[in-house]
């Protein structure tokens, strides 16, 4: 086996130093009647070669994905990936590495871990971020466990426009954590219903852009005691103003915009940020600053009193690993872009995508579902059964949100569409001229 | 270490971005000014070249499996093979929308399906999920399985959870998270559970038992078939946490052990790199009884069509937004199919090797408190092995001398703890180098202990203030003070 | 532009330092009528993104090269390049540094020189070898020049079944050099014809196994003062017997197979290897194990004297920048396989090449060229147009060289395959069923 | 440094290969037992966890571009973009066979072709070759097209070729290997071509100059025009070293100023990596006169196809196997599409603008032989900065400070010449951190001479003897020798 180091010879030897004569002796504290019932895979050794062609054939069975032109959205947009991004990462010396315990030796990885807290600091307009959470949906989950810890009221509203994706976690965890969620229904204009938000909640969850792409404005909310949580689109936020100076107590979301791979969604890259006053509530890792000996400055995971190792079932979370390297690739991807570059790029995405929902709109019966502001992502009214659009444009490699999940949150006979700055102008006019042919 | 915000922030003059190619409306029109950022976040833009110093940088500031032995116990450091990161950047699997129809992700659904068969024969339980992200993922999924498994039967009092003293942290706090309360046992003088304390807590509002095997000093459990019967028998389930598979891959299973739920590792066992913190992997295979109650979607094969299935009224719901992490479980599917089952063997034969190997030597110098056949890791204690001399005095010192430390003060039942796991890719060579400088150690710690307090003296920072970063927390870039 | 780091404000003030107030005072010393001359390539600026899709664009104008079956060879062939090679010459402290002008910090690249030259000592069973040429062909040449400059006869030999390839580049370097070149024919088993050497020759140069796939036996030459140059398949001497033993002087080849792709011909990997003696005549750089000041072993160039910095005209070569990355994946794909796994490799190439060329030969009117051992290389005499036959594997995914190239070299009605170990059992049975379908 | 030949060898148990899978033969049966390796070589195998420590190790040991400052004059050690190194690894690119028909290569033949206009267009010259495989290769190939030129001609005695005496040393090395009789002309006190010099060396039997423009001191000749003018008058032709056009990238061309030969150098201006010496791309681009007797084949355009033409009966013939080396090529398109015209001149403007800003600073310090304007680099003379210390002595201690050191010795006619190039890719920041560096140096040289002598102190060894490895040549691993 190519990855063990020790020669036939090196195990013999390490055997007799070990007063054994075979390799059965390791292995003799496991009870015989569980080693007797042992089943293999039932799989040989292959070589690389071999495997690289297996995994190429699965590759195949997929669609040829460089060839799509994608629309999808929902919390996972196709956005440029700049190549030093990987280059970086790929430096083993980031990637190999473990939890940064001793942090002598780990200043690469926690440097970044503050620098990724200090970005989403700047972008959420909150005092303080971790440094990752598994996903943007987990994200969420553990956001309202928080609240529900400091608040303390058992239940917990959400926006009915949650994309279904994190509201399922959502759902998930409050169920077990027995918090109830309470459903916040969208107005005509596909925003939140201030009216409908109910009293005594420990927090409301709100997504802007929500699962319809309409932007929130959160700034008439009154929730008592009740936190705010907004889930935001990172990249959004080089043009929207951050949450935390609309109101917000809590900003999580999914960082797969900063420069992560679809991935067929995962690895993913959890954000969360707070106010300062709950630092020792915050579940996840975090970087802080401190000195040496020497008074050197350098970097030492902080506060991990609120973690598993020291408090055990006092402990703020379970989170253990979470998302480190996915964290160093949106904190690079951020680095190559600078605040103007990250301007630059959300207005790219705005511009593209209201080109068109224009376009789209000029095309008989096809109407925005909703008369409200959107960023890089809408939702389109259609005069034809959307599950059929949806076919015909897959068929010209265009790839389109199953209409299922707008159905699902009440809108019918509808289309979302998300546009990042990858789509050409091109490709957007040929979108538009193949919906315009299906009747 | 200076960050990117104390660098030179570059105005770049050109174009990193394409230059838009619409008619352009504008903020003002598009965005009411109310919802309009006001200021632009204070990120520099770097040059290119800068960037690339920079994290260069960073990188060597950093230690890796490939710099050398990382005998962090518990964790597996494993070599990660190149093959993995390739195959997981083929364009085909990387571009893969989570929400793509089916019919365009085949390959994908696929290797899931595949990924979850080999799981689930490698546990040797019935079925698998694949959404937990990591190990404590997995156990936090298995605890909402045994809450919903016993609220389905009508035993919703059912609510303790056992947990020998030397378990993991994750373990109490999932189990606190799900709503269980948790019951630390004691364990023996050989390290195991204690049998007769073990039957004092079986009633009937017990849960289960959450268990490590090989338990976290590296031992097997040899009673471990009476205590998940006795589990059993109270009407309680087992979870066994899988960090420690390494010890038996290829050789036993942990359904054939009593395992009703058992979460994988993939990060330790299957090779998957760490990347400073994750992302990592932690399916959850579990028995028949609870495959009905596992998170959806689920992926199906009906014909030779892949299918997500949704169709599961009794499941706890989501613990993912998709389908777990991907690009993770592919890595860990190429690990399996290069090693094989005889593969899977030489794993557990050179880390148990090793580590034994290791204990022996090492035994002559540190006290080991639980003295016997190990696994795959042992754990040493460091207390009284010099004047004021710390367990983590040894770890620094071991910096100085080129090697990543061991994990210190886990497991909490030794004092002092010294937690060593060399795994199987490390060779003999390293080992004995290794095993020199803990002897160099010890004697140093004897005649100049202030080599020890000192220590790291060679590495990029010596020893950093953790009390400081608590005590004066800075979590972001200081902006507005002077530095 | 994104790889310049002085901000417009940095430009300013160090123009002010100058004493200049505009940039184009920096060029003030160009004459004007040069630069009033000046086009420029009316080329705009492009982000990484469009030029990732220009690139791909392009890429998708050749054939799918994933999806092809090769048995094309003639000094380029189809191996497999395990993973790690790349990984590891794709660190940028490798990749990105100089010709290692300064030992004390390019001991990395010093040291992987001095492991190559040692390696390819190994497998060519001469006593020092260079640290890499630009190609195997420029290594023939060079080659010739030494043996020119040793023997002085002012004419050369050369095999006609050396590649043509190698041979263009031979000829327009002995005619630019002024050495004759003479041509020795080969024998009806493809191999060298050793009545027809010619005397009083400075080298000669000959190919094994050769551009017909045979393996050459030179132990029975006798060349006077002439010295004998061995153009080698590296991945073939895991099992042949070093040209070193056999008689050569020097042994050159194309160290492409070493874990190298193909990229369309370059860039490749010149090897060269003779004995001891001519030390300070050999073309290249040479890494040599010295000393520091503490008695620290550590490498340098060796005899940088013999190079033009020093010595100017009187220089042994020209030979400046190499192709030291090359030699360093050639390095790293050597000690990924070691001894044994050379041997293996090696065996697998050769028994797969038989296995196939019987099969071909069970088919009627297809029989070997020659009746000589071969290698992982054959030459099939067909009874068909072998440039329709050509044409139809082409349609079906298999590729073999052009005809025109053993035409060339005297032989009709051939055509060459090549087998590594890539091809499977089932790929070579296919081709030979679609060969016999070929009327 | 240790080798690998030092370390663990290792058996593999596992198949790194693929099982033969036909049926087999036997050496034995299939050659002839003379024809065989009668022993294994000496090669270790490692493995695969160790190969990646080793080389890593030694990737360590070396200083890239990503590690800082890389001044080194004349090789314009520029930033390597990224993203080059992920199109050259396309696969179809990476994967295609130089002897595949011309239909499977259209998308490789094209680039070929784009490339050609482009280098033709930036020399202003008529036709390029794309072989060459590096500079001093692109030379050798001019100085075979003279020859074959004047052979033509029916001047075969036009032998001589002209060189200032601050030429780089390929350059006589190259004229010479085809056979050219090589007259140096000495610089005048501007660092330029005397031009009194080249009128007395005009005769029948000049083949011609060749020039580096801007020189090796950095100076862009004032009267160039003059010189190729006075060449061509007495029929010679006029051979210009592209490795400096990173100081005109964007502002000037070759051809414009009398160059009937221009090599580029990519490794150097057009962004690819330098590899530790190769692979590199020196194509060259001709005046009309030379474009029939270029290489072969050439990449021709026929309607919508792209065909490798060989019909040029007056070529030279060809100086490569193939058709250069494409993945460099590629990674130089890449690049000067990503720059555009604007990127190609803010290149020439940054560089010229960082070496003046050095220049301008360190003179200060340092004695600049030929104070002028510079373009992308000058040259300092170490001489007399302190008792008994040589340029060798500041490189030396430059590593200390975390910096490459910058060329040094070259070009000749500078006594302890130190030839500082900076690039347009480093900054301000930069540039002053080395010239704080150079102060310390030249302070350090009257006060602390014994740090330069025994510098570096920081490196991962100390100054290594030269002379030794010439005088006991050590040029493979010492098998049999006590080590
Ligand atoms: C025994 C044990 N259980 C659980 C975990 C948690 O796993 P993860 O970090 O993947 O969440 C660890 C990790 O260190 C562990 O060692
Ligand atoms: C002025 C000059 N000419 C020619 C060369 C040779 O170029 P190459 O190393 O690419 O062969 C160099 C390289 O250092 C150079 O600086």
């Amino acid at each position: 086996m190519q990855y063990v180091t020790n020669t036939k010879k090196d195990r013999e030897q390490m055997l007799a130093a070990l007063g054994l004569n075979s390799i059965e002796g390791l292995f003799s504290d496991i009870p015989r009647p569980i080693k007797e019932k042992f089943q293999g895979l039932e799989l040989s050794e292959k070589s690389e070669l071999e495997v690289v062609s297996a995994l190429k054939r699965l590759e195949a069975q997929n669609a040829n994905w460089e060839n799509m032109t994608s629309f999808l959205g929902g919390g996972i947009y196709d956005h440029y990936i700049p190549s030093i991004v990987s280059h970086l990462i790929s430096r083993s010396e980031f990637y190999t590495a473990y939890t940064p315990y001793q942090p002598e030796i780990s200043q690469g990885t926690l440097t970044a871990m503050f620098e990724f807290q200090t970005m989403i600091c700047e972008l959420t307009g909150m005092e303080i971020a971790n440094a990752s959470l598994y996903d943007g949906a987990t994200a969420l989950a553990e956001a309202v466990i928080m609240a529900e810890r400091i608040v303390g009221m058992g239940r917990m509203a959400v926006a009915r426009s949650l994309v279904p994706d994190f509201r399922r976690v959502l759902d998930t965890y409050c169920g077990a954590a027995g918090i109830d969620v309470v459903e916040v229904p969208y107005t005509g204009r596909g925003q939140l219903d201030l009216r409908a938000i109910p009293a005594d909640i420990s927090a409301l969850a709100i997504q802007s852009p929500n699962a319809f792409g309409v932007i929130e404005d959160p700034t008439q909310l009154d929730l008592g005691d009740g936190l705010l949580i907004v889930v935001a689109n990172p990249i959004s936020l080089g043009i929207l103003a951050p949450p935390g100076e609309l109101g917000a107590d809590v900003v999580v979301g999914e960082g797969q915009p900063l420069g992560l791979p679809a991935s067929f969604g995962g690895p993913l890259l959890g954000f969360f940020a707070t106010h300062r006053r709950w630092l020792r509530k915050v579940p996840g890792r975090i970087s802080g600053r401190t000195v040496d000996r020497d008074g050197k400055e350098g970097y030492v995971m902080a506060f991990q009193t609120r973690e598993q190792h020291i408090r055990r079932e006092r402990a703020t979370s379970n989170i253990c690993t979470n998302s480190a390297l996915c964290a160093l690739a949106a904190t690079i991807y951020i680095a190559s872009l600078g605040a103007e570059g990250l301007g630059e790029l959300a207005r790219l995405n705005l511009e593209k995508a209201h080109y068109l929902a224009d376009r789209i709109c000029s095309l008989p019966g096809y109407k925005l579902a909703f008369q409200a502001p959107f960023f890089n992502e809408f939702t389109i009214h259609v005069p034809v059964d959307p599950h059929r659009i949806r076919d015909s444009l897959k068929q010209a490699g265009f790839l389109v949100t199953d209409p299922g999940e707008l159905e699902a949150l009440g809108m019918q006979e509808a289309l979302r569409f998300a546009v990042t700055e990858k789509r050409t102008r091109e490709q957007l006019d040929s979108l538009v001229e193949k919906l315009g042919g299906i009747k | 270490m200076s960050t990117i915000f104390d660098r030179h922030v570059t105005v770049s003059d050109g174009c990193l971005l394409p230059k838009q190619d619409v008619p352009e409306q504008g903020l003002k029109k598009l965005i009411p000014s109310s919802l309009q950022r006001s200021s632009p976040p204070r990120i520099p833009q770097l040059s290119e070249p800068e960037l690339a110093r920079h994290y260069t940088r960073l990188s060597k500031l950093n230690y890796g499996i490939d710099d050398g032995l990382y005998p962090l116990g518990s964790c597996t450091m494993k070599y990660n093979p190149k093959v993995n990161e390739d195959l997981a950047r083929l364009p085909g699997f990387a571009l893969a929308h989570p929400k793509a129809e089916e019919g365009l992700v085949q390959g994908s659904l696929h290797l899931l399906y595949e990924v979850s068969h080999i799981l689930s024969r490698m546990a040797g339980l019935d079925a698998v999920t694949l959404q937990p992200a990591a190990g404590a993922h997995g156990e936090l999924t298995g605890m909402f399985l045994l809450r919903r498994y016993f609220e389905k039967r009508g035993e919703p009092q059912r609510k303790r959870i056992l947990l020998p003293d030397s378990a993991h942290g994750t373990n109490p706090a999932s189990a606190n998270t799900a709503g269980f309360s948790v019951v630390q046992l004691p364990s023996n003088e050989k390290g195991m559970v204690d049998l007769a304390a073990l039957k004092g807590e079986l009633d009937s509002n017990l849960a289960g038992i959450m268990l490590t095997v090989p338990n976290t000093l590296g031992i097997f459990e040899e009673e471990i078939l009476s205590v998940t019967e006795l589990v059993h028998e109270a009407g309680g389930l087992c979870y066994f946490d899988g960090a420690n598979l390494n010890a038996f891959l290829g050789r036993a299973r942990p359904g054939d052990m009593g395992a009703d739920v058992f979460h994988f590792n993939f990060h330790k066992t299957l090779s998957t790199p760490h990347g400073g913190g994750g992302p990592g992997a932690g399916p959850v295979a579990v028995s028949g009884k609870l495959s009905d109650l596992l998170p959806v979607p689920r992926i199906k094969k009906e014909g030779e069509k892949y299918r997500l299935d949704w169709d599961f009224p009794d499941s706890i719901g989501s613990m993912h937004p998709f389908y777990g992490n991907f690009g993770v479980l592919l890595k860990a599917y190429v690990y399996v199919l290069l090693l094989g089952d005889a593969g899977l063997r030489a794993v557990s034969e050179n880390a148990v090797l090793n580590a034994n190997y290791l204990q022996t030597r090492l035994k002559e110098t540190f006290t080991l408190p639980y003295d016997r056949l190990c696994k795959h890791e042992f754990v040493l204690s460091g207390a009284e092995i010099g004047p004021g001399i710390k367990t983590l005095d040894i770890a620094k010192r071991l910096i100085d001398y080129g090697f990543h430390p061991p994990t210190i003060y886990f497991p909490l039942i030794v004092q002092e703890a010294l937690m060593i796991e060399p795994t199987e890719c490390e060779g003999r060579d390293t080992l004995d180098r290794f095993v020199e400088a803990m002897e160099r150690i010890a004697a140093e710690a004897g005649e100049t202990p202030e080599q020890l307090h000192t220590a790291p003296q060679r590495a990029p920072v010596h020893r950093l203030d953790e009390t400081r970063a608590a005590r004066q927390p800075v979590l972001t870039y200081p902006f507005d003070a002077e530095r």
